[in-house]
């Protein structure tokens, strides 16, 4: 990080895509030629309700700027209603993030249509532009760098969900 | 015993003075306590959007912050200042770099708005708050027999809030159905009086006076009832202007809701200003003779 | 995408509360303009003015009389089936058309607005009599003695005030604006 | 994450995809980088190749599989939207099973995105390291294989649901036709004419009603609803109320002297749309189908007063029972098909209209009922005091469509509707006819011919939204006529327009209750209420549901060509299946492993398609496979970690996330990435 002071900072985003909706949303900014910064690297889910929390933990843990959680609009989930759910864990990792010491602006919730993709395009140029103002994940050297650690909370977000879902 | 912090606007302090009195004394006889706002100012009717927004909102919120400060959710008698206000506090609550931008201006008369105010026009506090059922309890004198236009005009229930009726709504009839009167349904109840184009433009509002003035005579309607300062000087200090203007010949009375209110209540004429209007409301049927304690004619 | 800003842009940017371009999404299906009581008295209707701003017509539009005339009756706002807020585009065309103090002749409008807000700055509440110089002088005949007579019965029924209202924090007040507008710019 | 004991044989494949990979990405170094790099993955081969997914790549995936024994095959090209199945296709011919190849995609979401050749490189290496890392996790699946059930269920007795049940009851397979309402026929039996032909509508109707009611294949249920539904594509059950007619259909010969004899008139709101009564025991129109009458116990004196049985009286066969019960039928069924059309957009919600407020403003079902020679004016167009012919009527278009304060969507079917009501004005009174129209949609064979055809008749057409309807009349010439105010936006004049007679051709909307009717299917709507397809384009019958599929205008505003097409080729989907006797499903499903599961039914709640059933006697929940969808949301929220998710697993997706951020290549490089 001290040897070039004006290179940028790339930040490394972690995409979750549902199958659905906004991994073609993805594909359709490709078919579209749309560009945006190379920064995110997509990981494909059936639903954004596959999304479990430790998925998003375990990319911090391993290096992660940010992590982009994305799914079909509210209303348009091809599993009837399961983004309804990674919106729930969403707002509960938020939570979670913040007790672990992470900004909580490097968890983005994203939700995209098959026919978004210049929204698409357009929202992750923001978000990396976002994370880049926010610089490298300086985790905070109290917090044990490790996924054991990691896994600790999520079980507690667990928790949280089981009271929700109750 | 209801509290309201309560924002007069300019109009009402001379031009539409018989306005102010009447809505004291109706809220009083109702249990409903208007505190006058200390030191308000100008809400800017619609002339300050049209100069400078940011000028615009800072005014109102002054008056807001000011209310802010009595704890008390605020009441406007003019649609104008209603819908400023409403606005105004709704658009700080959601806009924190206005609301920024506003208070900064505003600590130098040590004020400060949080959004925590909630705006409510005048005839909301009767339709909601009091209540046409409760109102109907209080009424001594009803009106019998009087047809009567509501006349809504504009920013009142425009623009839209929620998802209330915008295009036919009914609180007005409501309230005077209340006090025993008839309220004539007209289709022009919802249209425009002019506005402030009495003064830019002044053909196009005496055609708009003329239009609703029609429209009301032409549902035989006794009298208009206003919520409104700016609708009542259109409809009512303007009709000989319209009928020099086109040759017509209305001579309809255009009161206030709470003067009408006010008489069903029983409180004597002088209290709700009634006097100090251009056409006087020609008391036709018995019941208002009686109403206004005059003396029964012999037919 | 283009580096200059277009008109329509422009006007877009003077919305409040307004994402991205809304006048954009008109479909001139002309409610507004049928709505519009005043619409009969306009140079170009509502409708025509937001086709204007999206042909980039600005002289056409700056030339046109539609926005002084608008009464702010919200009427067309509440039925727009694109949900353009379509008063506030004309509050918005007002005020650039004052900032670049560019209106057609002959109107009241402008004249009386700035007046109006002057005597506000002053006072902080409003005084008719002052007011009514601000256009008064531009009616004809018959028009002025028209209004100087309901003017007179006003006053003869204790409707109009003899002397200004003033705010008792005129001071504060005067340095508020002034953290909005320096001072000068209006006064 | 500890790795397998056995290492796996991964083949890396990066394909040039032409320049539309290479153009961005250098392929070569990518693949050399993967074959260095990636070496403690079990990579052994890595390649590039100009066209990956022609045949020759393709071979040279197959050659590699059998010559170096690959266990595991990972290529880097298109989406797997593209050309998933051609490579696990490839790799089952070579003898490998088709889910132990993963396709990565470096085109959509890498070169066609991206324009610096080096950060989209190294982004290449990132997405490869994924793939590499998730294959080893890959596992080999089957296909499940469900057989089916030969009937199939018709949930609706429009003209789509009509035209389905038809078609597949001719092919030789059972059918249950549902219909909520006295009789199938739908929103089409009340219409008069048909655009743009201007057929009878009746004529064209009652045949196909009738074959429907006497086919022997087709079970009819009318006054009928679905309530219930378990089961899965091939085997569904559907639980049916047939709601007692309070009569035994059996002895009914349908003569007709029960209605005639009843002394109660019921304002009819359905069918007649308002316009016209029926007693209190009716059919709802002279052809129904099936042809016996149902007592409407609501309106009933019996019911409410208990005497009057005049019916009963009359009945020369003896067949009303006032004591008839509902009766619950259980239907299995392979196949659904829902057809459950279309309600009508209530203009009173446009008061500024004046519908229900001025008398002579007509909705577009009225006037159909009004233009109908069996309807309640005896197909008279006449104002609502039922004998004055009007003189000017007004048509208004996009009533409650095209505006975001009602529907956003175009109800597409208007336009035509009004052509043709303004036709038939003119036909039968000669009066003068305007139409205020947005813009003029006739995107079908013989339609925009119609419209022209209206413009030589001289009908007026008005560019314009139409602002408001009122009685404020001014001038002489107003009235007692209904003025309708708009803009003429090709003039740009202001328009007064006096009319006798103003009709509102409103929008279709999704029936009222469409939403319950998608989570009883356990299939997706939209937010406006229309059910989704699973795809817009390619698969605009089927659902995301296997076997449930939808025709007519529960999909969406469609005329009658486009429901019977679709009613048809629901039905030619339907019999596909019934003909293959069984089906392969996508082994994407979730497990519960009994041993981890602790009984907490947290995933009972979370799965939409109720797949997961609970075992109270041991207190552990079980999936059903052939219910499970695989969307995994069980997975994510199970709090013991019991359950695996097929072809998504916690192993897959964490280890992918490990390769994606390169922490499983050797650090020096990574450092370089």
């Amino acid at each position: 990080m001290t040897d070039k002071p004006e290179t940028k900072f790339e930040p490394v985003i972690i995409g979750f895509t549902c199958n659905w909706c906004s991994y073609r949303a993805a594909d359709m900014a490709g078919t579209a030629r749309m560009k945006y910064a190379p920064n995110v690297r997509l990981t494909r889910l059936m639903c954004s309700g596959r999304l479990d929390p430790t998925f998003v933990f375990k990319a911090f843990a391993g290096g992660a700027d940010a992590v982009l959680v994305s799914g079909c609009h509210p209303g348009d989930c091809h599993y009837i209603n399961q983004n309804y759910k990674a919106m729930r864990r969403f707002h509960l990792m938020k939570r979670v993030l913040v007790q672990m010491g992470i900004e909580p602006g490097r968890l983005k919730l994203l939700w995209a249509s098959a026919a978004e993709g210049a929204m698409f395009a357009r929202e992750v140029n923001s978000f990396v532009e976002e994370v880049r103002a926010l610089g490298p994940l300086n985790w905070n050297s109290n917090h044990v760098h490790t996924a054991d650690h990691v896994m600790s909370v999520v079980a507690e977000g667990h928790e949280h969900e089981a009271e929700v879902a109750a | 015993m209801k509290e309201f912090a309560y924002f007069p606007g300019c109009s009402l302090e001379k031009m539409a003075s018989s306005y102010h009195m009447s809505a004291m004394e109706t809220t009083q006889k109702l249990g409903v306590k208007l505190n006058e706002l200390d030191d308000w100012n100008c809400c800017g009717a619609t002339t300050y959007f049209y100069i400078d927004e940011l000028l615009a909102y800072t005014l109102c919120a002054r008056n807001l912050a000011i209310a802010e400060k009595t704890g008390l959710d605020v009441v406007a008698p003019c649609s104008a200042c209603y819908k400023n206000m409403f606005f105004t506090a709704a658009h700080l609550k959601k806009d924190e770099d206005l609301a920024e931008h506003v208070n900064f201006a505003l600590e130098e008369d040590n004020l400060h708005f949080s959004g925590n105010v909630k705006v409510k026009h005048l005839i909301e506090v009767f339709a909601q708050d009091i209540g046409p059922d409760e109102l109907k309890s209080k009424v001594t004198k009803p009106l019998e027999g009087i047809r009567i236009a509501p006349y809504y005009g504009c920013q009142i229930i425009r623009p839209q809030k929620e998802k209330e009726d915008v295009e036919q709504p009914q609180f007005f009839e409501e309230l005077i159905s209340a006090i025993g009167a008839t309220p004539i349904n007209y289709p022009l109840k919802m249209r425009c009086c002019g506005g402030s184009l009495i003064i830019s433009s002044r053909t196009a509002a005496l055609t708009m006076v003329r239009n609703l003035l029609q429209s009301a005579v032409d549902n035989q309607a006794a009298v208009i009832a206003t919520a409104c300062p700016m609708c009542q000087v259109n409809l009512e200090v303007y009709q000989q202007q319209v009928n020099l203007e086109f040759g017509t010949n209305f001579s309809v009375p255009v009161m206030y809701f709470t003067q009408l209110i006010g008489m069903a209540l029983g409180i004597p004429n002088k209290k709700l200003g009634i006097g100090k209007e251009f056409v006087a409301m020609a008391p036709t049927p018995l019941a208002v003779e009686t109403a206004w304690g005059l003396p029964r004619k012999t037919k | 995408m283009t580096d200059t800003i277009t008109f329509g842009q422009e006007i877009s940017n003077l919305l409040h509360a307004a994402e991205g371009e809304p006048l954009k999404t008109c479909i001139q299906c002309g409610t507004c303009s049928g709505t519009c009581p005043v619409a009969g008295y306009m140079d170009n209707s509502p409708r025509q003015i937001i086709a204007l701003i999206n042909l980039g017509k600005k002289e056409q539009v700056l030339e046109s009389n539609t926005f002084w005339y608008c009464a702010s009756c919200y009427h067309c706002t509440v039925r727009c089936p694109q949900e353009i807020n379509i008063t506030e585009l004309m509050y918005a065309l007002k005020r650039y058309s004052i900032w670049k103090n560019r209106y057609k002749e002959g109107l009241i409008g402008p004249t009386f607005s700035e007046a109006f807000v002057k005597m506000i700055v002053r006072g902080g509440r409003s005084f008719e009599p002052v007011l009514a110089t601000s256009y008064i002088f531009s009616f004809n005949t018959r028009e002025f003695v028209q209004e100087i007579q309901g003017a007179t019965e006003l006053l003869l029924k204790g409707r109009l005030p003899l002397l200004p209202a003033r705010i008792k924090r005129l001071e504060n007040f005067r340095r508020m604006i002034g953290r909005i507008i320096p001072m000068g710019g209006l006064e | 994450m500890d790795k397998k004991d056995e290492k796996e044989k991964i083949g890396v494949y990066v394909c040039h995809c032409g320049t539309n990979i290479a153009g961005v990405i250098n392929v070569e170094e990518v693949s050399t980088w993967a074959a260095e790099n990636l070496k403690d993955q079990g990579v052994v081969i890595s390649r590039e190749y100009k066209f990956m997914c022609s045949s020759l790549g393709q071979e040279l995936i197959q050659k590699d599989i059998k010559e170096l024994g690959l266990t595991r095959v990972v290529v880097a090209a298109c989406s797997p939207h593209l050309h998933e199945k051609t490579f696990r296709n490839a790799c089952k011919g070579a003898g490998l099973n088709p889910y132990l190849c993963e396709l990565v995609s470096i085109r959509e979401q890498d070169s066609w995105v991206h324009t610096d050749k080096v950060a989209a490189t190294e982004k290449a290496k990132a997405i490869i390291s994924g793939g590499v890392s998730r294959v080893v996790y890959h596992e080999a699946l089957e296909p499940l294989h469900v057989p089916i059930h030969p009937a199939t269920l018709v949930v609706g007795g429009g003209i789509a649901g009509i035209q389905a049940a038809l078609e597949i009851a001719d092919a030789g397979f059972p059918v249950y036709l549902v219909e909520r309402e006295p009789s199938i026929g739908g929103h089409m039996a009340q219409f008069d004419k048909t655009f743009p032909t201007l057929d009878c509508s009746a004529c064209i109707l009652t045949p196909k009603m009738v074959d429907a009611g006497n086919h022997p294949n087709i079970t009819l249920l009318t006054y009928s609803e679905v309530e219930k539904v378990d089961g899965y594509v091939g085997s569904f059950v559907a639980t049916i109320r047939k709601r007692a007619r309070s009569l035994r259909e059996a002895d009914c010969t349908g003569c007709g002297i029960c209605w005639e004899k009843c002394p109660k008139k019921v304002v009819d709101d359905v069918f007649e749309a308002g316009m016209g009564n029926r007693k209190a025991i009716y059919v709802p129109f002279p052809q129904a189908v099936p042809k016996y009458p149902v007592i409407d116990r609501v309106n009933c004196t019996y019911y409410i007063k208990g005497t009057c049985k005049a019916c009963e009286k009359f009945c020369p066969t003896n067949c009303i029972d006032f004591a008839q019960q509902d009766e619950i039928l259980t239907v299995e069924v392979g196949n659904v098909i829902l057809a459950t059309g279309w309600d009508l957009f209530d203009t009173r919600r446009i008061t500024q209209y004046g519908y229900g407020r001025l008398p002579n403003v007509f909705t577009s079902l009225e006037f159909e009922r009004m233009s109908n020679s069996a309807g309640p004016t005896g197909g008279n167009v006449v104002l609502r005091d039922g004998k004055t012919e009007p003189k000017v009527v007004g048509i208004v278009h996009c009533v409650g469509s095209r505006d975001k304060n009602y529907n956003e969507y175009c109800s597409s079917i208007c336009c035509m509707q009004s052509l043709k009501f303004a036709h038939l004005v003119k036909e039968k009174t000669g009066a003068e006819v305007y139409n205020f129209y947005i813009d003029i949609r006739t995107p079908a064979k013989g339609y925009e011919e119609f419209y022209h055809r209206l413009l030589e008749e001289g009908t007026h057409f008005i560019r314009g939204k139409v602002a408001e309807i009122s009685d404020a009349t001014r001038l002489p010439s107003e009235e007692g006529k209904l003025v309708i105010q708009v803009e003429d936006t090709l003039t740009g004049n202001q328009l007064r327009v006096p009319v006798d007679m103003a009709i509102l051709s409103a929008g279709l909307e999704p029936r009222h209750d469409s939403k319950a009717l998608a989570k009883l299917f356990g299939i997706s709507c939209s937010a406006d209420g229309w059910l989704i397809e699973r795809h817009p384009k390619l698969d605009p019958i089927a659902t995301m549901t296997d076997g449930i599929y939808i025709a007519g205008c529960v999909q969406g505003p469609k005329d009658i060509p486009a429901s019977v097409a679709q009613g048809a080729a629901a039905a030619a989907r339907v019999m596909g299946k019934i003909q293959q006797k069984e089906i392969a499903l996508e082994p994407v499903r979730a497990t519960i492993h009994e041993e981890q599961c602790s009984g907490c039914r947290i995933c009972n709640n979370l799965c939409p398609f109720n797949a997961i059933l609970f075992h109270e006697d041991r207190m552990v929940s079980e999936v059903n496979p052939a219910l499970c969808q695989g969307c995994g949301t069980c997975v994510a929220g199970c709090p013991a970690g019991a359950i695996t998710g097929t072809g998504f697993s916690n192993e897959q997706i964490l280890s992918q996330i490990n390769g994606l951020l390169l922490l499983n290549v050797p650090k020096k490089q990574a450092v370089a990435a």
